[in-house]
């Protein structure tokens, strides 16, 4: 977590301004995605660049969270020649949509930038206004935070601040009686109101038509009670098993705060420990672990 | 609007006896959807179905659910009876309240009839949510593909091609002919094996309904019963098959040698050869591992030529190049044979080390008249003729804890075809066979055994041999005559062991290829034991001969004769029926994200690209795209499907849920 | 066991009989249910069998709904691993119900409510002893009450209270 | 005016409990919103007023999740029964000003004259709505640039206005109910009616002419750049104080069932979708647009009051920071 303060953010923003103004005027990229201020210190939103005059929208400071590869699926049906900023996890989510056959590469442009770890927006809306704000839960256990695929690129590359990922409250959760966890999640989704913005923000969960959107379908219902929250809750969980890039965006956007990333870290926590260590959108070529099988899988049901 | 017909089945005092029928009739008589309740004493009998079908007419029933045995029993009956009555045969569901509720819950009347209730309601919930379906329709290739030329495929191919259909044989050895081309006499008649063989063989070759592709392999296979799409590599032989004209004069001078496998290694053979002197088609192969030229390119040279040299034709094509070509068949035989166990593994027989210790193939060699030794039964390390020899049985069979643990099925009959040819040959020779058990249930099969022992003075010893070792010129063999209850020793000159009967080695790489089942130990399995022994679960690939399991030649024959006749029954159509109950996708919600398409055991699922309207400007995008000739209907690819755009007809997710809902609904 | 029972022996433990959902793939646990019929071999009128294809057929959340309704426990079975009928069906159903059963244990749910077995067309026996088996652990659990979507009409905040108010104790925000 | 002293509060509330079904702003693992005092008894929630609640008040006459009636159905027979109206009168303790202008809002839609809703008109009629002024706005309230009194919350909503000042709490009853309510308590002292000192919002605008211009701009290039952002989630919707959109459906166990009613948003693509497939607001644009222009202009033009009402909710939480009032400035700037 050292990066942080040596981290230069406005010189990457300026290369990052610099990059859009170029692809802009050179006519490679028709659009440019990227993050402008938000309405608060701790919030950005994202900006589409149209004009080379615009760029100076663009910033880049320690609560650009939101990932920008999922606006590529907008375009896909367009003659938009889309260029991004991708962080380390964006650009995971990125081989996600392609893999997944949602986006197509020829279409897009993606200019990684080296991300330093973002900042936990969530307690900085709570904390005094010149409080110390702690990185971001998901950032904190981030190890890949140069992109990992792109066609352009700024900045210079920061070393990763971490090497396993942290399942200790994974742990702390398995280690309860099976009353306590319920009641652990029961408690957490009597919270979900079922905006699914956890679901429209995440770069796995890209389906065209989803089931929680199939009322008549008979799958789930509209009724908003502990047990269809949580039904939604694992569904979700179990659709994303195997294909989660970790960017915790889930859990930041969910105005419940319900720890929803305790749940794809279980998936991810047993998929490495029962068929091997697997880590989602790293290429497009690795299948995901529900995809296939090996024979000599664990044997649980003689 | 559901209008639900329910029949309770008594089936005599089966159910009767156990569940209250009337009154499960009498409470779903007001369950959603049920227009007409019913029970009858035998549901299944004439009257029974008339009931139904007279209630169809008489109360407009448009699904019929019937709670009497299992599915697996009846369900065509019941699908045939409604379909009489005009309705589609997919608007029906049973509720096996027999099998898995009457049988089984025997004098706890009550639960047993709450059970039934509940699963009657199930049945009810998933027939309101069933669809009409339609068989469909998929044309039939006329054209078999028999893989393996051995006996079995031979015969097979014959049958089939006199049915008038046309018939490849693929074979991926030079020759056809197999196994039984390597064995001298068979039993019990003591006939040689080469002059029944031969004539099948050219029969084989020179019908016209048949097609000989030989030194092959099988390297994929697409599609489905009626129009598989078969993938084959057509190994380089080196010579041109057209120009050849099988003169032999190439091998005269042939400098290469190599071991020869036709004859257990018992020679050496020419690098340029044919297998065997009637080897069809009777046309030469190089081996390149032990051709002079092709080792010496492998170090940048470029020796020999000497065949190419003399060949008259100018036949011979050092630039040949393996070939993949693709075909299509309706039907495929796997007649892939079998390998004789490797007894090296057994330490009490050394290891096959001792030079005279044999297994029975290498006997046949030896004693065939064409064979390394002119037919003379002779030591392989010294070329003497034995004066004593000892054999042993259930060598890798039965033996679960080294080798297999099946019975092989032929090594006691050929034991005894061995036994006494020694003694016709070699008349001052003693023979001793050590046996578990003797095992002839074939015709004459006992009596041919009788002889071997009575006439021949064949001695047999109930016994395991514990240990054969090399004492100078004699192999001594010690074991034990279980029914005298003493330890024997045999000092014996050459020592043959009646080898298991396993699988091919590729058989399970084959299976995987065809997409058919294989048991433990690689033999292909067959649909039914008992009433589908030439069929597998693969609608259109048959078994014949030793691939499904351990076989004699009349037992391979006419099993090879039997899958002909599948094959024929399936070529004699022109259209097959393709059963409705598989995956579909729907389109809308599909994203395209290819997740399935791996999933598929059947390779059904592709991605296509379809137009679409989307706000007013046609695009174009990826779905998932099921054919439904491939699917088998699993369901794999409905649970791989986040988004339920894939569902399975007749199991799809509606149904499953309204019968998980219909169980429940009583506890909540 | 009458229909009223069921209902009401929810709250008596002592008269609890509970209600068992088995997903039988059609090729091999179907048969070996039809086999332990054939074959007379009596097990507790509890569980209820619902026919599929192949045990890849059935969707996790099937499972959860089953559980969601009331049930009091879910068996999946379908043929050995290298048996399958469709060649390779239940190698997909070992890998889902790997994660899923572990999930389920995540969330709270009793493992042995919840369980997935292989079992052959020729094993009637052990068909009879996997529900035995699997009656007997179940009804010494007691019903179950997690997850359940009942016709309860209440507004989601009251689920909190609700769920102080049961017997489950609630989880101080040490987590 | 009648005056407590602040650390009396807690007994206060205890009285409105006995006497009344109590729900208070709490805060419950993170998240903030009225829920019935007997969580904040059992310590399960903390009582909240450190801000506005998460999850708006509306929530207490439309929850997320209504059960409209029960039916049955065996054989031909059908039966339905009503669900039991509110047993006690309830009291909802602290509901900000931008709110109580929300529930006026949702008065209009659920209390029509004609049309009346029975169940919401039930428990609008049985709350009593304890308003509190707001002294310390957030960074993200505007209510006062969407015609919000800051210091008198709207008297068809509120029936005790309550006021923090400093050291006591001022109550002053509103209305009838309001006025039995409070002589029904016991610890409070009259005194002079004074105002709290209430610091100035951060963000200010006047939007009178706002609908007007909204009118021609439809097909505005505006659209485009807000909506390109938007994940249609339904965070926006499902928070905002004033959002009423509910889809009806039915929960069926067997022969018997609810009709329910829950939340619905235009945000999902389900909510205009048709039964034969087609969606007349196909993609984000049209979503955002109908959104804003509910909150914006239609509502006005119908009822003559805006349907936003300033109380930054959406700001705060929007996954991808859509800033409503940025929006309107660029529109008044137009």
């Amino acid at each position: 977590m050292s990066n942080a303060f040596v981290y230069n953010f406005d010189q990457v923003q300026n290369e990052m301004r610099a990059m859009a103004k170029e692809l802009l005027e050179s006519g490679e990229a028709t659009m440019v995605i990227g993050w402008e201020k938000g309405a608060l210190p701790y919030q950005s939103t994202p900006v589409m660049i149209r004009s080379a005059e615009d760029v100076d929208k663009l910033i880049w400071d320690a609560y650009c969270q939101q990932n920008l590869s999922t606006y590529l699926i907008d375009y896909i049906y367009t003659d938009e020649k889309v260029a991004i900023f991708a962080k380390g996890c964006d650009t995971r989510a990125y081989n996600r949509l392609i893999q997944d056959n949602r986006i197509k590469a020829e279409k897009c442009i993606v200019i990684g930038v080296p991300c330093p770890g973002m900042k936990n927006a969530r307690e900085a809306a709570r904390l005094p206004e010149n409080a110390e704000v702690p990185m971001a839960n998901a950032c904190k256990e981030c190890r890949y935070p140069n992109p990992v695929v792109f066609d352009k690129r700024v900045g210079t590359d920061v070393t990763a601040w971490c090497t396993e990922r942290d399942f200790s409250d994974v742990e702390a959760i398995e280690a309860m009686p099976a009353d306590d966890k319920y009641a652990f999640w029961q408690s957490q989704y009597t919270k979900c109101i079922r905006c699914y913005a956890c679901r429209n923000i995440c770069p796995a969960c890209n389906c065209t038509s989803c089931i929680f959107d199939q009322s008549a379908s008979g799958w789930c219902s509209k009724d908003i009670n502990a047990s269809e929250n949580q039904f939604y809750g694992v569904t979700r969980a179990f659709h994303v098993a195997g294909r989660c890039i970790e960017c915790g965006q889930c859990e930041m956007v969910c105005p419940s705060e319900v720890p929803i990333m305790l749940m794809n870290k279980k998936f991810i926590k047993d998929i490495d420990s029962l068929f091997g260590a697997h880590e989602a959108g790293l290429d497009t070529n690795t299948p995901a672990p529900l995809s296939h099988f090996s024979v000599s899988d664990p044997e649980e049901f003689m | 609007m559901e209008r639900v017909g329910v029949f309770i089945c008594h089936c005599g005092s089966n159910i009767g006896a156990v569940v209250d029928c009337a009154r499960v009739a009498e409470s779903v008589k007001d369950y959603p959807g049920v227009a007409f309740s019913t029970d009858y004493k035998y549901m299944c009998s004439e009257p029974g179905q008339e009931m139904i079908q007279n209630a169809i007419r008489e109360h407009n029933l448009n699904r019929v659910v019937v709670a009497s045995c299992s599915p697996r029993m009846h369900e065509k009956t019941f699908r045939a009876c409604v379909a009489k009555a005009g309705l589609n045969e997919y608007m029906f569901e049973m509720a096996n309240i027999r099998e898995h509720c009457s049988w089984v819950h025997a004098g706890r009347n009550e639960e047993a009839t709450e059970k039934a209730i509940d699963l009657v309601k199930m049945a009810i919930s998933k027939v309101c949510n069933n669809e009409v379906l339609m068989k469909g329709h998929a044309p039939v290739t006329k054209r078999a593909l028999v893989v393996g030329g051995g006996i079995a495929g031979i015969q097979c191919a014959l049958d089939i091609a006199n049915n008038g259909y046309q018939v490849d044989i693929l074979e991926r050895t030079p020759s056809i002919g197999g196994k039984m081309s390597q064995i001298d006499k068979t039993f019990p008649t003591i006939d040689c094996s080469a002059c029944i063989l031969t004539p099948k063989m050219v029969e084989a070759s020179s019908h016209p309904n048949i097609k000989l592709i030989t030194f092959a392999e099988l390297e994929k296979v697409d599609g489905y019963v009626g129009n598989f799409e078969v993938t084959i590599r057509s190994k380089a032989r080196s010579v041109d098959m057209s120009k050849c004209t099988g003169c032999g004069t190439c091998m005269t001078k042939c400098p290469g040698k190599a071991d020869d496998e036709f004859n257990m290694n018992l020679r050496k053979r020419t690098a340029i050869y044919t297998p065997f002197p009637q080897a069809i088609p009777n046309k030469p192969v190089i081996d390149r591992e032990s051709c002079l030229k092709f080792k010496s390119r492998k170090e940048g040279k470029d020796v020999c030529g000497v065949c190419a040299k003399l060949c008259p034709a100018g036949a011979i094509d050092y630039e040949q190049q393996d070939e993949l070509f693709t075909e299509r068949y309706g039907a495929i035989v796997m007649a892939t044979g079998y390998e004789q166990f490797d007894h090296s593994i057994y330490g009490e027989y050394g290891y096959g080390k001792y030079p005279d210790v044999i297994s029975g193939l290498h006997f046949e060699r030896l004693v065939n008249a064409s064979g390394p030794t002119q037919g003379h039964i002779v030591r392989p390390s010294d070329h003497k003729e034995p004066k004593t020899v000892v054999m042993v049985k259930c060598v890798g069979s039965r033996d679960p804890e080294h080798g297999k643990s099946y019975c092989s099925r032929t090594c006691c009959m050929y034991t005894a075809k061995q036994a006494t040819m020694i003694r016709d040959h070699c008349p001052d020779t003693k023979v001793y066979v050590f046996y578990m058990d003797v095992r002839t249930p074939g015709k004459l099969y006992d009596e041919f055994y009788n002889r071997t022992r009575e006439e021949y003075g064949v001695e047999y010893i109930r016994g395991r041999v514990s240990k054969i070792y090399q004492d100078g010129e004699t192999l001594r063999v010690k074991g034990e005559d279980t029914l005298l209850g003493r330890q024997i020793e045999i000092d014996a000159d050459m020592v043959i062991l009646a080898n298991a009967m396993i699988p091919n080695p590729d058989s399970e790489r084959m299976a995987q290829i065809v997409g058919i089942g294989y048991d433990k130990d690689g033999w292909f399995t067959e649909s039914h034991p008992k009433l589908g022994p030439v069929e597998t679960h693969t609608a259109g690939v048959f078994l014949a001969g030793a691939c499904q399991g351990p076989k004699d030649i009349p037992d391979s024959v006419a099993q090879a004769g039997a899958a002909a006749v599948k094959v024929c029954a399936l070529l004699s159509k022109d259209q097959l029926e393709t059963e409705p109950t598989v995956s579909k996708v729907d389109n809308k919600l599909c994203s395209g994200c290819g997740l399935c398409v791996p999933v598929c055991p059947y390779k059904a699922i592709s991605l296509e690209t379809i137009q679409e309207r989307v706000a007013g400007k046609t695009i174009e995008r990826q779905v998932a795209n099921i054919n439904g000739s491939l699917c088998q209907g699993c369901g794999a690819c409905t649970v791989t499907c986040r988004s339920g755009a894939a569902n399975l007809k007749h199991f799809t997710n509606a149904q499953i849920l309204a019968e998980v809902d219909a169980l429940c609904q009583t506890i909540l | 066991m009458s229909d009223n029972s069921v209902k009401t022996a929810n709250d008596v433990a002592e008269n609890f009989e509970p209600k068992i959902l088995v997903f039988a793939c059609n090729w091999c646990t179907y048969a070996g249910a039809d086999l332990a019929g054939t074959s007379r071999l009596q097990y507790p009128p509890n569980v209820r069998i619902l026919r599929v294809p192949c045990s890849c057929r059935v969707n996790p959340q099937f499972v959860i709904r089953a559980f969601q309704r009331g049930i009091d426990g879910v068996l999946v079975a379908g043929c050995h691993p290298g048996d399958c009928h469709y060649t390779t069906g239940n190698y997909y159903t070992r890998r889902r119900f790997l994660l899923i059963n572990r999930m389920m244990e995540y969330m709270g749910i009793d493992p042995k409510r919840f369980h997935t077995r292989w079992i052959s067309g020729a094993e009637g026996p052990k068909f009879q002893q996997v529900v035995t088996e699997m009656i007997e652990e179940v009804r010494a659990i007691g019903p179950n009450r997690k997850l359940r979507d009942d016709m309860k009409v209440t507004v989601n905040t009251d689920d909190i209270v609700a769920s102080v108010e049961a017997d489950t104790k609630v989880v101080a925000d040490n987590v | 005016m009648q005056f407590l002293e602040k650390s009396k509060l807690g007994v206060l509330l205890m009285q409105l409990n006995v006497q009344y079904r109590l729900l208070v702003p709490v805060e419950y693992k993170g998240l903030t919103q009225f829920a019935p005092y007997s969580q904040v008894e059992y310590g399960v929630s903390q009582f909240y007023l450190d801000g506005n609640v998460t999850v708006s008040p509306k929530t207490v006459y439309l929850p997320q999740s209504e059960a409209m009636y029960k039916f049955s159905a065996q054989g031909k027979k059908l039966a339905i029964e009503e669900m039991p109206a509110l047993e006690h009168m309830q009291v909802l303790f602290g509901v900000r000003h931008c709110d109580t202008k929300a529930i006026a809002c949702l008065d209009k839609v659920f209390l029509d004259e004609q049309f009346p809703d029975p169940q919401y008109k039930d428990k609008r009629d049985k709350t009593i709505v304890f308003a509190l002024a707001c002294n310390n706005p957030k960074a993200t309230c505007f209510c006062e640039s969407m015609g919000i009194d800051r210091a008198h919350a709207d008297n068809s909503v509120a029936d005790v206005q309550v006021y923090d000042l400093g050291d006591v709490y001022g109550f002053e009853a509103v209305s009838e109910k309001g006025k039995a309510c409070l002589d029904g308590l016991t610890g409070l002292n009259e005194g002079a009616s004074r105002l709290p000192d209430q610091k100035p919002q951060s963000i200010a605008f006047d939007a009178a002419n706002l609908p007007e211009k909204l009118k021609d701009m439809f097909d505005h290039p505006i659209w485009d750049e807000y909506a390109f952002k938007c994940l249609n989630c339904g965070t926006c919707s499902y928070i905002c104080p004033t959002c009423h959109c509910f889809d009806i459906n039915n929960k069926m166990r067997g022969t018997t069932g609810l009709k329910l009613r829950t939340w619905d948003s235009c945000m999902f693509g389900e909510y205009t979708q048709m039964a034969g497939g087609h969606n007349p607001r196909p993609g984000k644009k049209e979503r955002v647009r109908n959104r804003f222009l509910h909150k914006l202009q239609y509502f006005n033009e119908k009822h003559d009051m805006s349907l936003c009402v300033g109380c930054g909710r959406c700001i705060a939480k929007c996954p991808v920071n859509m800033d409503i009032t940025k929006f309107i400035r660029q529109v008044i700037a137009e």
